[in-house]
């Protein structure tokens, strides 16, 4: 067992994965001599040699397309991305080719291929650096959206993302990145994707979240047992395509509350398709309106103000609060 | 000297071999076995008839908008001819003669315009990629398999296709740019064709030729006539051999004309005058392989007679296999993911619920 | 009064305005000679020449860059996108500047400009060509996202998306373009942006939807009343973005009931945005869950199949039977 | 002849007037005024020292991550003294001292790298864009500004930056493929300073110049010493006056060099040598244009002091400004639309009333 942050975990799950199958390979920019930006692709080169871990020039389009193409060779590219906000340069290969080639061959072509991108704001980054697409690529069907809030979950989900026969958009919580450490156990771990996990068990009101926002949803917990007697359920989706609702519906109907929480704007987001499907199964169950405690609909203000933008414990504690008086 | 040309290393020419007036370049001409250029020739008035006959089927309403290759066939047939059947084969959607050598089933393409997924069924002994609808967008992922196959030691190559129109799309440079860089063994044939639907060449990009474009990525460009199936061959034959040997891509510009529709939805007297049309119609790559083979006595009328007959019954029996073609409507769900997700299971059952209901219905 | 198809009603509005205000230009592929591949910009080229009717070469992202560079320079861009499932091809433009630039500068610099393009299903076209990527765009702050679904709205908003000092994303139903005719007033008229309407009066259920499926849904509602006694109201929404929740939650807490109609795929669709505002505004209305008929979680079938995806009369007839036995 | 040669008719050219050992050649020298000289100098001193000024700045935790253009001051300067103020100037995010030329203020900019949209207040008597962060994008608005200016009569012209990086984009080539066919006044100036981050130029394209990525579009291209601000005006104002007479665009490559790190976020040292820096050193355009100065006897050892004290006084004053600066947290709702949407007005109160609370709390 090793105390990891999520940057090493990460890498520790591609250099496991580059030594166990040599059709896996990483190609972005700078992830080679630079070791990437955050230095997710640590040793790669050095390691695997530049076949393998693989420098590219200045085009996102470019590296999604080469990922493609590599997938019909026989390869398990892992694309990286620098940026969240640099992805839609590439948005056109992702959606008329990636999600699409298994339907339009019908299994003759496919693309088990990872994007992985940095992803979410709170870094004190410029603008097109904090953004948090995840709506966007969870509404292109045949691409899988993973997001994971912890090094551990991190490094297991990064494994499956490579090991799934589809194309898996991987999004990197920036913030958490060297945020905190966890265990993380020698042996390789899996996990499936699609299936969120309980963070925290509560009986009073769900709220339900992901990325780097589990860990001030959890801190709100706390808050809100130890100063307000709610107890809160705190659900970690860790996927938004697909989507746990049986996960979120065993969650509301026992508890009968819901609030969700995410840091990407709130008009057409992930919580939205959140409160649907609690509507869809959990009408009856529910005792007052889930609440959204979201990124606001506009542009994340450059660094200085993002803080304000992004949700925080507090805001949680209080739209939970109103959730729970209602 | 502080003021200096700059002079470019690569290689930038252009090349034909059997003029439009049949005029031929002995020293130029590619060998092909009688047998293979009798195929070529086949294959090419195939091409040729399948267009006719699906302009037909789209007016008679059993297929639906068509785009004809009419007048473009020699580029494909060409480079399909020089490619192994395991070389990998990369077209956009006016490749169909191509597109035959490499054994795509005639009804398989019928499907493709009849607006069945199977239309895109590969034939199983090929490395062909089916149809690509958004402009410049398979260069990328060409590039993609070009930079597998250079992982595997250039044993095999990469040819693909894109029009004059879509050179000017992101996409074509990015690949190019990259497939220089990575020095892949990857042939990007720009099938200039002088049109974009309604755009001309002259509005497309300014520059006076097309495999000059090479010159931005330091490969080498070459300019053929498209329509001289035999410069074609020598291009692809040349460009296919330097990337085994690990030089790199090649730009192939083959200049060539769209006789007919952009599609069939697409009205060509709306932008372009019948003149240009009839300047280009001596130009025509069938007649001019056909006189080609006419003067090396491997076609007569007999053997004309017996082609036509042949492949008017193929034609025939194409069709009537397109027309029997039978699908599930719910189908669609088990190809988005390796294994259906949950919510995919759901949507299909509410989806044949309702179909059930409406077929009990009636 | 004339009688006119949305085509002809939307090359009306762009005459209009081209002749009233110099500073309207058009852009895109085909627009010019061959006046669109739809024919929307008839006699654009001829009648205000290659300087306000310009035909680009074949890459979307130029286009709609030069449709930010032109609104810098104090022009009205009206850019023709040639298909919904090439839009993509400019995403990162969109995305990066066009919905930004306003913000980034504090009204310094605007993007005044409409991005056009037809949209959806239903016309039997090969792939990439019936694509319905309103959520795509809706979630995208800094954009408003219009789609008209007769000719005399068609025409009204076309005007107004012009007029607005914001980017509009404004789709076109391919299915509606020459589907039918609609008396079109001899004046101008425009329409208020991010308000919907009431297409249909009833008092049993709120049918919501918008584009090509506003006419299926009057169907159903029609078939509702006369063969089950139901008494449907139809809204159609005009514009996704901003998204007239007013009008859904005062027409929801009337009938007790919704059903959200869309073409798009349902996972993250406008519709989960819709059952959200009617849980935050109207839970304690809501007397059976909001069902959603959309399109699936799926590429839209190749066209011989289409219509299977595509929601008909009858898919909302029986959701809404179920909501009303619910 | 069926095999030959494609040559090239645009101009492809290399320049330089002032060579890094002081030889200058007197024959290409453009004539600038003496005043204009100091100024000049000035402001490139300036730029440097802002430079080292934001990045202890940004070590003091007093801004956030910041991107050094050490050993490039002298192209964007080139350029925007060449420009007209009513002429557009669209920067990527190495432009400073083109920007200082321009007349932005010092806090502006720091206000930028502190992480406030009040770093992009653009001067009102300049047409300036600001800083454009997604590399090669800010290519196709400025193509589209300088579509404007076209229909405009070509009073004005666009200049528009882009990096070595910059051009494997498809943004690039859109933008500049686009400006050829319309022949538009634009000039892009590409800022080779030979790394995109860790990669090096070699690695990101194969062309052995950028200049000559210009024959791809049928337009000019010229490589200039992007260190030589003389050269860099020479080549700016030949571009400017064919833009300006309706000859369109110019692709111009401006050979630099980052000494610095790319952001304060990245270690150069783990894909560059010292050596490489080193070798680079003695081309900084800064002391060879104060030698150039001093040989016309325009710069003193006491002017230079005179110099020193103002522009660190300047500083100093910038950086009380930008640090006094306040805003209201809530104030990005009202930028979003010309008006408030309902939707937003409804989330600013929401935010306002949590802030509210939070406040009253505590
Ligand atoms: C990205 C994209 N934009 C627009 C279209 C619509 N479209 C289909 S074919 C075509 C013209 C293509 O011209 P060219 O590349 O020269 O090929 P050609 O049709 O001449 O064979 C256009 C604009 C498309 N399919 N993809
Ligand atoms: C579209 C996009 N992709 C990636 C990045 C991240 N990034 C910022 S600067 C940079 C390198 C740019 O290199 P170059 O164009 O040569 O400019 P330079 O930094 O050398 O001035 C990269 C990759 C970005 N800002 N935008
Ligand atoms: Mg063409
Ligand atoms: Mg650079």
């Amino acid at each position: 067992m090793a105390q990891l942050t999520m940057v090493k975990a990460l890498n520790l799950a591609l250099t496991e994965l580059m030594h166990a199958d040599s059709r896996v390979l990483v190609l972005g920019q700078d992830v080679g001599q630079d070791e990437g930006v955050f230095r997710v692709t640590e040793g790669l080169l050095q390691t695997f040699g530049p076949d393998r871990c693989i420098d590219t020039p200045l085009a996102e389009a470019a590296i999604v397309g080469a990922g493609i193409g590599l997938s019909f060779t026989g390869y398990l590219p892992v694309c990286e991305l620098q940026f969240d906000g640099f992805s839609f340069q590439a948005f056109h290969q992702t959606e008329n080719h990636a999600r699409r080639f298994r339907n339009r061959t019908r299994g003759r072509y496919t693309c088990p291929m990872v994007i992985r991108m940095p992803y979410g704001g709170g870094i004190r980054a410029i603008e097109h650096h904090s953004e948090a697409p995840e709506a966007t690529y969870a509404h292109l069907a045949g691409l899988k959206v993973v997001i994971p809030s912890g090094p551990r979950n991190a490094r297991a989900l990064l494994r499956s993302a490579i090991l799934d026969p589809d194309p898996v958009i991987f999004f990197e919580p920036k913030a958490a990145y060297r945020a905190f450490r966890e265990e993380v156990p020698d042996e390789p771990e899996t996990m499936p994707i699609g299936k969120g996990v309980v963070a925290r068990e509560g009986r009073d009101v769900t709220l339900i979240t992901y990325g780097a926002l589990v860990r001030p949803t959890l801190e709100a917990a706390e808050e809100l047992a130890d100063e307000h007697e709610v107890d809160a359920e705190v659900l970690d989706m860790l996927s938004v395509s697909p989507l746990d609702g049986e996960l979120i519906n065993a969650s509301v109907q026992k508890t009968g509350r819901a609030v969700v929480v995410h840091e990407s704007p709130r008009h057409c987001g992930v919580g939205a398709e959140i409160v649907a499907r609690i509507v869809e199964k959990s009408l009856l169950y529910l005792e007052a309106p889930v609440k959204r405690v979201t990124g606001f609909d506009t542009i994340i203000p450059y660094f200085a103000n993002e803080l304000t933008y992004i949700p925080s414990a507090g805001r949680v504690v209080q739209a939970t609060l109103e959730t729970m008086k209602f | 000297m502080p003021r200096e040309t700059i002079s470019i290393p690569q290689k930038l020419e252009s090349l034909s071999v059997l003029a439009p007036d049949g005029k031929l370049d002995t020293d130029l001409e590619p060998h092909i076995p009688d047998d293979d250029l009798r195929r070529l020739y086949r294959c090419m008035l195939t091409a040729r008839r399948l267009d006719e006959r699906c302009l037909m089927l789209q007016r008679q309403g059993r297929i639906g908008t068509f785009g004809p290759s009419k007048g473009q066939e020699a580029t494909p047939l060409g480079v399909a001819y020089t490619l192994n059947p395991d070389d990998w084969h990369v077209p956009t959607f006016r490749e169909t003669a191509g597109q035959l050598w490499r054994g795509w089933p005639i009804d398989t393409m019928m499907l493709f315009w009849g607006g069945h997924e199977a239309g895109n069924a590969v034939p199983g002994n090929v490395n062909d990629l089916p149809t690509a609808v958004p402009i410049a967008s398979q260069c990328q992922y060409a590039m993609g398999i070009s930079w597998g196959l250079k992982l595997k030691g250039n044993q095999q190559v990469c040819a693909v296709y894109c029009g004059d129109g879509g050179t000017s799309e992101g996409d074509f440079h990015e690949a190019l740019n990259l497939a220089g860089v990575q020095n892949l063994p990857l042939i990007m044939v720009v099938q200039n064709n002088h049109w974009a639907i309604s755009i001309p060449r002259s509005a497309q990009t300014r520059s006076q030729t097309i495999a000059q474009k090479a010159v931005a990525y330091g490969i080498d460009g070459v300019q053929v006539d498209g329509n001289d199936i035999l410069a074609v061959i020598v291009a692809l034959r040349e460009a296919i051999e330097k990337a085994r040997t690990g030089g790199g891509p090649t730009l192939i510009e083959a200049v060539t004309y769209r006789l007919s529709m952009h599609t069939t939805a697409d009205d060509p007297k709306k932008y372009r005058t019948d003149e240009e049309v009839s300047e280009w119609e001596p130009r025509d790559p069938l007649p001019r392989f056909q006189r080609y083979l006419q003067r090396k006595k491997l076609l007569d009328e007999q053997l004309e007679q017996e082609l036509d007959a042949e492949i008017k019954a193929e034609l025939d029996e194409a069709v009537r296999k397109y027309e029997a073609y039978k699908f599930d409507p719910t189908d669609f769900f088990n190809h988005m993911y390796a294994e259906l997700t949950p919510e995919l299971r759901e949507q299909m059952q509410e989806l044949r619920a309702y179909l059930g209901q409406i077929q009990s219905a009636d």
